[in-house]
């Protein structure tokens, strides 16, 4: 683990904000499910975005995305105002994978990650019928991204595989790598390691460094504590909609609200320090 | 305005037959998401079971006594054919991708339509007339004959039958969901099928109960539109059908008030266009293309229905 | 799924005895062939007559070899085959074959199952050992690793023999009328079940995919020729020509159903718009339009407006999808259907003179060879329909070229990510809306083609050709078949088109038989008869064992292609 | 005297990936245990699986001498066996006397409505609301129709999912005392929760999972007292 | 080898008792092929529909096609030469009547067809057997344009030589229809209602242009969907209008019901129709308030002319399984209509094929006293025969009222 802390400790987050989210509230009917949040990420940053269940952070993280049109606020990538369609989201450069896996698992590993380079491409129908040159061109070229992609991820010798047939972490993976294929400046990831083992927790914590390393920012919203405070330079912490603290990973670990958040406060009345 | 209120007599008669079928899909769609394209078949063949009983009793007969016994027959042909056609070609397919329960439908709509025409007329011991082309259906006193008319208004004595039947079924539904414990099961199954199951109640059984209910329906209004049309024929569920279906879409499909609202809008709809749309594109010819325009409509813009105020995600 | 399978105790003991089974209910079914089926001479062609074999009890002959063949490679079974399942199919195929003679062809039409000879129980206990022979055959995994690794040449000559076997079976197959036929496709059904199912069709498939250029090719030349083995005679010329166009619209339809993943049950209204818009410009004297450009162009148009409608039907898939995106198809397909009925000048424009259609429409003409002539080729006649079917083949070429072009491309990809998670596949990038709306342009323009075509070849145009029934036809083509493939596609419409046209004694039974198809395929194999890999996964998604050779099968392809 | 609730080596699979990968654990007459964990530990698959909305894989569930594995969902409430599920699933058209009444669907008897009015006992704001139509409520009054309607089978054990989820601290404090209150009361509690220290401090015996496995068991006190329980939640080394 | 052993000796078993049971003939073999010896064949295809909606109608002609030809073999009409009969199915659908002319074209055998039922189906089928030079007979086809060609009311051009009908066309029982109403009914105000459809539409248009020429007045023109059951919205767009009598253009599955619906909203005036609803069938749908509905139909009635006497009598010994419907007579004169001109084209013929011509020439020869009045054809191929009856609904029949020349 310590190798992990000195990858993160030696890092310098860029000066560029890429995401920066402002006063974000979205409501449902009456139920409000995130109430104010804002947020800035900058290039080559890793945050983390923490707090317990139906605290709203999966609802957050959908008006990122574009799934969900805020009610108030604003979600900006590199100061411009994102549309609020996931297509017109990932060509403006934010990728982002699934809390529970959705890969296209009747398709091979190195399909998947061509379906990422959609965007990125342009052949329509009459090139695809004609078969021309170009269409030549980029399809190899897609297809070459895509090993690429692959192999940066560890998963190049697994790529004629159906992506239902890939162990639970390779999935993982392979999601990431399919998201990268978009070529995004932001890569937002729902819970990368529910599910996983500690070894392949820790491989994919190697990955998201590797990752933000090559200069992308990075949001990650996880229950795993361990992971995010090893892997984050800062964390936000949601609680029932609203922010309730940001700072670095060592703020956030020890202070008093998260704990009770976490751990959950107590509830008997001779023990309430926790509750307001 | 005699045409107007003419027409709206009219278009109520037919509303209250397209509700009486469009309530079984929308009860079966409230509970299995599945549209039971063949629905309009349990229709046709209620019209049928109906016309059997009489043949096989009271041939011969006009009494107004015998039209109760001649819907319970109804009723039994409909309920059966509802109930086995889930057990046998729905239920096995519930967890399939969504395409095959249509499929299926359309299968077995096809194979219906083919059973009674091929095989009505051949039912060994019992001298059934052919069904391959349009028979005709018992006219009996009091609900058919001559027409009641007020002003320059006509009422057929059928039309008051079916809206009556709506009225009363209507009712009766209501009754039952709202106030039986088997109608509180379908409205928790309906809502959340695996919570509903926690409470202890047999989807399954709760399923057939559905289809139960929307072939019963359908078998009235396949009485309905035997007296009203004087005649029946093994096609009589397609068009039918997918008016219904239209009807109970307009309403907000899963929500059985909508399939009454849908239905008699529906058919208001279809009788004034017949009448008040000017030109070419007017008249009988036309009428059909319009309630499939409203239909599309509907479907594209508010695909909860005029009732409802959920949006469904159906994807 | 249930299936009728024994115990594995059952297997386990008794499955020594299966080759021996296999060989002698095989050499059963062999030696009734030779023996007199019915005292009646006037069935099947005669098939009272002992030791001299006819039609049926040919037929009868081959599944009996076929058995014995299998029973041999039972006893010494390749890792990557399974005779065993070859040989339930067959049983199953042979007891049909001779339940159905005995019942129908002999019972039935000569009035009395008393004209039942010997011939048709011995099969029968024939058929029964075969399957039994199958039935303790115990299951076994495949191992397609070992395939036969054969020289490309050699590989070439598999596709050629599989191709002239099949333009001499489908030439036979024409030549016969009502129970031989049906005895044939028995026979066919049977035995190509068994030989494929034993899983040497996984591998021609594999041998197929290696030699893809080849293959299509043969598959041609095969189309071509068939013409020529008519002997000038436009009977079945004509039911082919009508096959093509069926199938070049069903496939039209599987673009938008097998690749998008969407259901269209009104799909039969491009294909009309392609026939009224050549009907329209045609020369016909009913022709409503007075411009009267050359076809090339009216074919373009046709296909033009097609897609346009297709456009039109396809854009509520923006804020409707599923069930609900079927039902909205189906109501454009009725408001297509009832606006080509009314518009004849009493409601509406005349432009589709009603119901009564536009008659009348003149042969085909290109640069002053007139399709309405027979033509002398090679010594060899070929009439008006054969002028057609050849012009037909360049469409459904065309067809099929579009359609796997754009399977496998960026699209096609597209359409694969749409099918699995279309809100994964929008999160990834896919445009979602502008695929879909492509498949039903695309979709469209073709059947807008075919269409324009089909005016001349049936020479009129009217509204009930294109009622919902034939949607459903259409549909039931493509799921028969099997979804998102060409093959499948074309076998499925070849096998709705054809059947009714050879069993005219059960053709009442038809649609009632076509109803209960549907019912049965979407329970049993709702991916279709040849199934795409793919589509298959999807349709079976907790079975680990197809996934697992699907995976296998998968490898070795990518293998031969990267060599 | 055997457990009341006995689950052996169960494993659970969504198509390939196990959500729980074999675990044993049992629940006495009496008790109130609990599961913890983060998410997707398993803990609300395990739940499921015993109250027959999925079907394990290997192991077995015993419930009273009786095998579950193969009964369908729908008769294991008559057992005596209820399930509060996580997320309150209340059926929001219905009002709440209809929800009330759902939960004794499986029963025939005369005593359904004193069982109503112990409901209402329970959660006196369920009474003044009873004609409402439950979608209207907050979560916290969600949550006492939930628990009180699983109440409504007269189980003999009650499965809680996540009953404190999304709650404000107040309502929270007021559904878990509700807890010792129907332990009081006797029934048997099988508890998941996030919130491991309320949770704890009532358990008489609690399991720790992690992605699909036991990893800790004990009293509710000694996990209570243990380091690895804060490091599986706040990942302190 | 054990196995081998097995198998020789089971089935060497299964043969010998298959030997010793002697499964002899057990039904004559001799079977009833016609002893047609030395005579040569030439057949008359049917193309009808023989399933589906209509298939009723379609065996009615298969069968009096049927009748026509064994009665003309028994009595040797053509000396030397067997008819034979070759009936095809067209579903009522011109592709599938397309495919049947094709086959039919092919076999060289055939030298007449009567046949189609539709007029949609008879322009697929008129091109191909005119390229065969195969005369055709229609029983029931009456759109105008299929034997004057689409400027049939302005310039009329006969499209094909080989087409030929014996129903008279739109053009004669709509107005002999307006005729009857303003003359001898003494109707001055009606309101028409057809289906659209070739038939229907067509009947209309003539009856309408008649009437209206009579000085008689259309108070309302209505059309109806065919696949419709229910008629109120129409029925009530025409009620407020008041007329005298509807004349309706189409087939009896609908006229009758439209009849019934008529009345029972409370418009009690008489139905009048062409021979569509001329069927015993009209009874049964249109119930107890059809008495009074009129139809015209061609021919005298049946029971006034020997000839269809005869007609009736040998359908029903021909042991038949369907009733001949309404257009087997037509189909039983068509059919004589071949055999007439075959009694010319095939005397010096060596084949059948060689004879098609011939019999196309032969046909506008042809007269004789068919069931349905004289048959005989005019330059385009239409009937000569324009008696027309008027039948009325009486006591749940069909009655005859009116026999006459249409002038």
């Amino acid at each position: 683990m310590s190798t992990l802390e000195a990858t993160n400790v030696g890092h310098q987050v860029g000066h560029k904000v890429v995401l920066e989210a402002s006063n974000v509230t979205m409501r449902f009917g009456g139920l409000t499910a995130v109430n104010d949040v804002s947020m800035q990420v900058h290039d080559g940053e890793i945050v983390g975005l923490i707090g317990p269940n139906g605290a709203g952070k999966t609802t957050f993280f959908n008006c990122l995305t574009g799934m969900y049109i805020p009610t108030e606020g604003t979600v900006k990538l590199s100061g411009e105002v994102l549309p609020p369609k996931p297509l017109k989201v990932v060509r403006a450069g934010m990728a982002r994978t699934f809390q529970n896996i959705r890969l296209f698992g009747n398709m091979t590993a190195l399909e998947n990650v061509m379906v990422g380079r959609y965007c990125r491409t342009s052949s329509m129908a009459l090139t695809s019928v004609l078969r021309g040159p170009k269409f030549k061109r980029e399809e190899a070229a897609t297809r070459e991204r895509a090993q690429e992609l692959l192999d940066y991820v560890g998963l190049g010798k697994s790529a004629e595989l159906l992506a239902r047939n890939m162990p639970y972490g390779d999935q993982r993976r392979l999601e990431i790598a399919r998201a990268l294929a978009t070529d995004p400046q932001l890569l937002l990831l729902d819970e990368p390691t529910a599910g996983m083992n500690p070894k392949e927790t820790e491989e994919c914590m190697h990955l998201i460094f590797k990752i933000r390393d090559s200069g992308l920012a990075v949001v990650v919203i996880e229950h795993d504590m361990r992971f995010i405070f090893q892997l984050c330079d800062r964390v936000l912490c949601l609680v029932r909609g609203a922010l309730l603290i940001e700072g670095t990973p060592g703020e956030v670990q020890s202070d008093p609200r998260v704990i009770e958040a976490y751990i959950g406060g107590s509830d008997d009345d001779d023990d309430e320090e926790g509750t307001k | 305005m005699d045409a107007f209120a003419q027409q709206l007599v009219n278009g109520l008669t037919l509303g209250s037959l397209y509700a009486l079928i469009a309530v079984g899909y929308t009860v079966v769609y409230g509970i299995v998401q599945l549209i039971n394209f063949a629905h309009g078949e349990v229709f046709m063949i209620g019209a049928f079971g109906a016309l059997s009983t009489w043949l096989v009793l009271f041939k011969g007969q006009t009494g107004l006594w015998v039209l109760p016994i001649m819907i319970i027959g109804a009723i039994i042909a409909s309920v059966v054919t509802a109930v086995l056609m889930e057990r046998i070609a729905y239920r096995p397919l519930r967890n399939a991708p969504r395409l095959a329960p249509l499929i299926t439908a359309i299968g077995i709509s096809v194979f219906l339509q083919e059973f009674v025409r091929l095989f009505y007329g051949r039912v060994p011991f019992l001298d059934f007339p052919d069904a391959k082309q349009k028979v005709p259906f018992p006219q009996i006193d009091v609900v058919t004959g001559k027409a009641f008319e007020i002003g320059n208004v006509t009422i057929q004595r059928s039309a008051v039958f079916t809206v009556g039947a709506l009225i009363m079924c209507a009712a009766a539904l209501w009754y039952f969901v709202n106030r039986t414990k088997m109608g509180r099961g379908m409205q928790a199954v309906s809502q959340d099928p695996d919570t509903a199951r926690l409470m202890g109640i047999n989807v399954d059984r709760v399923i057939v109960v559905a289809f139960a209910i929307g072939a019963a329906l359908a078998a009235i209004a396949g009485v309905a539109q035997g007296l009203q049309v004087t005649n029946i024929n093994f096609k009589m569920g397609f068009l039918a059908g997918l008016k219904a279906f239209t009807a109970a879409v307009l309403g907000g499909i899963g929500n059985v008030w909508g399939a009454v609202v849908g239905g008699v809008t529906l058919g208001i709809v279809e009788a004034m266009a017949v009448q008040f749309i000017p030109g070419t594109f007017g008249g009988s010819p036309w009428k059909d293309v319009w309630a499939f325009a409203l239909l599309i409509i509907v479907l594209v813009f508010r695909p909860q229905g005029l009732l409802g105020a959920k949006v469904v995600d159906r994807a | 799924m249930s299936k009728l399978t024994l115990s594995d105790d059952v297997r386990a003991t008794h499955g020594s005895k299966a080759p021996m089974l296999a060989m002698v209910g095989g050499a059963l079914v062999l030696l009734s062939g030779l023996l007199s089926w019915s005292a009646d001479s006037t069935v099947l062609d005669d098939v009272s007559v002992r030791f001299y074999p006819i039609g049926a009890q040919i037929y009868i002959m081959v599944m009996g070899v076929t058995a014995i063949v299998l029973g041999v490679l039972l006893r010494k079974r390749p890792a990557w085959m399974s005779p065993g399942r070859g040989l339930r199919i067959l049983g199953w195929a042979t007891i049909a074959f001779v339940l159905l003679l005995a019942l129908f062809a002999i019972g039935y039409e000569t009035g009395a199952l008393a004209n039942l000879n010997e011939g048709l129980p011995v099969a029968l206990v024939g058929g029964v050992l075969v399957l039994l022979a199958g039935m303790v055959t115990p299951e076994v995994t495949l191992d397609v690793r070992r395939w036969p690794k054969l020289s490309s040449s050699l590989e070439i000559v598999v596709i050629v023999v599989m191709m002239a076997f099949l333009l001499f079976a489908v030439a036979h197959a024409l030549s016969l009328e009502s129970w031989t036929f049906i005895a044939f496709l028995l026979m066919l059904v049977g035995v190509a079940g068994a030989v494929l199912g034993t899983g040497i069709g996984g591998y021609l498939g594999f041998v197929g995919a290696n030699n893809r250029r080849p293959l299509l090719l043969a598959a041609f030349l095969v189309a071509f020729l068939f013409p020529f083995t008519q002997d000038g005679s436009d009977a079945n010329m004509s039911i082919a020509t009508q096959i093509i166009i069926f199938a070049a619209t069903a496939l039209g339809l599987n673009i938008v159903v097998g690749l998008a993943g969407l259901l269209d049950l009104g799909y039969i209204a491009f294909l009309g718009t392609g026939a009224y818009v050549g009907a329209m410009m045609s020369q016909s004297a009913f022709a409503t339009i007075g411009w009267k450009p050359p076809f090339l162009v009216v074919m373009l148009i046709g296909s033009l407006v097609a897609a346009t409608f297709g456009l039109i039907i396809g854009s509520p898939t923006l804020r409707v999808s599923g069930d609900y995106l079927a039902i909205v198809t189906l109501g454009f397909g009725e408001i297509f259907r009832l606006a080509m009925f009314n518009l004849d000048g009493n409601n509406g424009p005349k432009l589709t003179n009603g119901p009564n259609g536009i008659p009348g429409i003149p042969d085909l003409n290109f640069f002053g060879f007139d399709f309405g002539e027979s033509h002398s080729i090679a010594g060899f006649e070929l009439g008006r329909f054969a002028n057609y079917y050849l012009l037909l083949l360049l469409l459904i070429a065309f067809v099929i070229l579009v359609f796997s072009r754009l399977n496998d491309s960026r699209l096609g990809r597209g359409w694969v990510a749409i099918r699995e998670d279309e809100r994964a596949a929008e999160a990834m990038g896919v445009n979602v809306f502008g695929l879909k709306l492509l498949a039903f342009a695309v979709g469209a323009a073709l059947a807008g083609i075919a269409g324009t075509i089909k005016a001349h070849v049936d020479t009129s145009v009217s509204p009930d050709q294109y009622i919902f029934l034939e949607s459903a036809f259409l549909l039931a083509a493509v799921v028969l078949g099997g979804m998102g493939t060409v093959v499948g596609v074309l076998v499925g419409a070849s096998i709705l088109k054809l059947l009714p046209e050879k069993l005219r004694e059960v053709n009442d039974y038809r649609l009632l038989a076509f109803g209960l198809l549907l019912v049965i395929m979407m329970r049993f194999r709702p991916e279709g008869l040849v199934a795409s890999k793919r589509r298959q996964l999807e349709f079976h998604e907790d079975d680990e064992e197809l996934v697992a050779l699907t995976q296998q099968e998968h490898l070795l392809e990518a293998q031969a292609e990267a060599k | 005297m055997s457990a009341m609730l006995e689950v052996k080596d169960l494993e659970v699979a969504y198509g390939k990936i196990k959500a729980v990968k074999g675990i044993t654990f049992d629940v006495q007459e009496g008790e109130v245990v609990t599961l913890i964990g983060t998410n997707g530990a398993g803990k609300t698959t395990t739940l499921r699986t015993i109250s027959g909305l999925l079907r394990p894989t290997k192991g077995s569930i015993t419930f009273m001498g009786k095998d579950l594995t193969s009964v369908p969902a729908h008769e294991i409430v008559s057992l005596g066996l209820a399930h509060s599920p996580e997320g309150r699933r209340i059926f929001p058209k219905l009002t709440v006397e209809e929800n009330l009444l759902l939960g004794a669907f499986s029963r025939k008897d005369r005593e359904i409505d004193s069982d109503l009015q112990a409901a209402y006992e329970l959660f006196p704001i369920l009474e003044e609301r009873s004609k409402q139509p439950a979608g209207t409520f907050s979560g916290g009054e969600q949550q006492m129709l939930a628990m009180g309607r699983a109440m409504m089978s007269r189980p003999k054990l009650l499965m809680l999912d996540e009953p404190s989820m999304g709650l404000s601290p107040l309502m929270m404090k007021r559904i878990m005392s509700t807890v010792t209150t129907l332990q009081e009361q006797g029934t048997t509690i099988l508890l998941v929760e996030q919130n491991a220290q309320a949770a704890l401090k009532r358990a008489t015996k609690g399991y720790v999972l992690e992605v699909g496995n036991i990893v800790l068991a004990g009293t509710g006190q000694e996990l209570l007292a243990s380091d690895d329980v804060r490091k599986a939640y706040l990942g302190e080394d | 080898m054990p196995q081998r052993s097995v198998v020789m000796i089971g089935s060497s078993l299964v043969v010998a008792s298959l030997a010793l049971t002697g499964c002899g003939s057990r039904s004559s073999d001799s079977g009833t092929s016609s002893d047609s010896g030395s005579n040569k064949v030439a057949k008359i295809g049917v193309i009808a529909p023989l399933s589906g909606d209509l298939a009723a109608l379609g065996k009615g002609i298969q069968n009096s096609v049927d009748l026509a030809i064994k009665q003309a073999n028994e009595s040797k009409a053509i000396p030397g030469w067997t008819l034979e009969i070759s009936a095809q199915d067209d579903e009522a659908k011109p592709d599938v009547g397309k495919n049947a002319a094709t086959k039919l074209a092919s076999d060289k055998d055939v030298v007449g067809v009567v046949g189609t039922l539709n007029s949609s189906v008879a322009q697929s089928v008129q091109p191909v057997l005119a390229a065969a030079d195969i005369t055709q007979v229609s029983p029931a086809n009456t759109n105008p344009s299929l034997t004057q060609g689409a400027d049939f009311a302005t310039a009329p051009k006969r499209t094909y030589a080989t087409y030929f009908r014996t129903c008279t066309t739109d053009s004669i029982q709509g107005p002999f229809a307006a005729q009857y109403l303003f003359n001898t009914a003494g109707i001055k105000e009606v309101a028409t209602v057809h289906d659209k459809k070739t038939y229907g539409q067509g009947l209309v248009e003539a009856f309408t242009k008649e009437f209206e020429k009579l000085g008689g007045k259309v108070v309302a023109a209505e059309t109806i969907n065919p696949d419709d059951d229910k008629y109120d919205a129409v029925i009530s767009k025409i009620k407020p209008a008041n007329p005298a009598a509807v004349y309706y253009g189409g087939e009896y599955p609908q006229g009758a019901p439209f009849s019934q619906q008529m009345k029972a909203a409370g418009l009690n005036v008489p139905l009048m129709g062409g021979d569509g609803l001329y069927s015993g069938k009209y009874m049964e749908l249109a119930g107890a308030t059809a008495d009074g509905d009129l139809a015209t139909s061609v021919g005298a009635p049946t029971d006034t002319l020997a000839s269809a006497k005869e007609f009736v009598d040998a359908y029903g010994k021909g042991g038949y399984a369907d009733p001949y419907e309404a257009y087997g007579a037509y189909a039983y004169d068509a059919a004589n209509a071949i055999i007439e001109a075959l009694k010319t084209s095939l005397k010096d013929a060596k084949s059948a094929e060689e004879a098609r011509k011939a019999t196309v020439e032969a046909m506008s020869k042809v007269k004789f006293s068919g069931v349905t009045g004289d048959v005989a054809f005019d330059e385009y191929g239409d009937t000569t025969s324009r008696v027309l009856t008027v039948y009325g609904v009486k006591g749940g029949k069909w009655e005859a009222i009116k026999t006459d020349a249409f002038k």
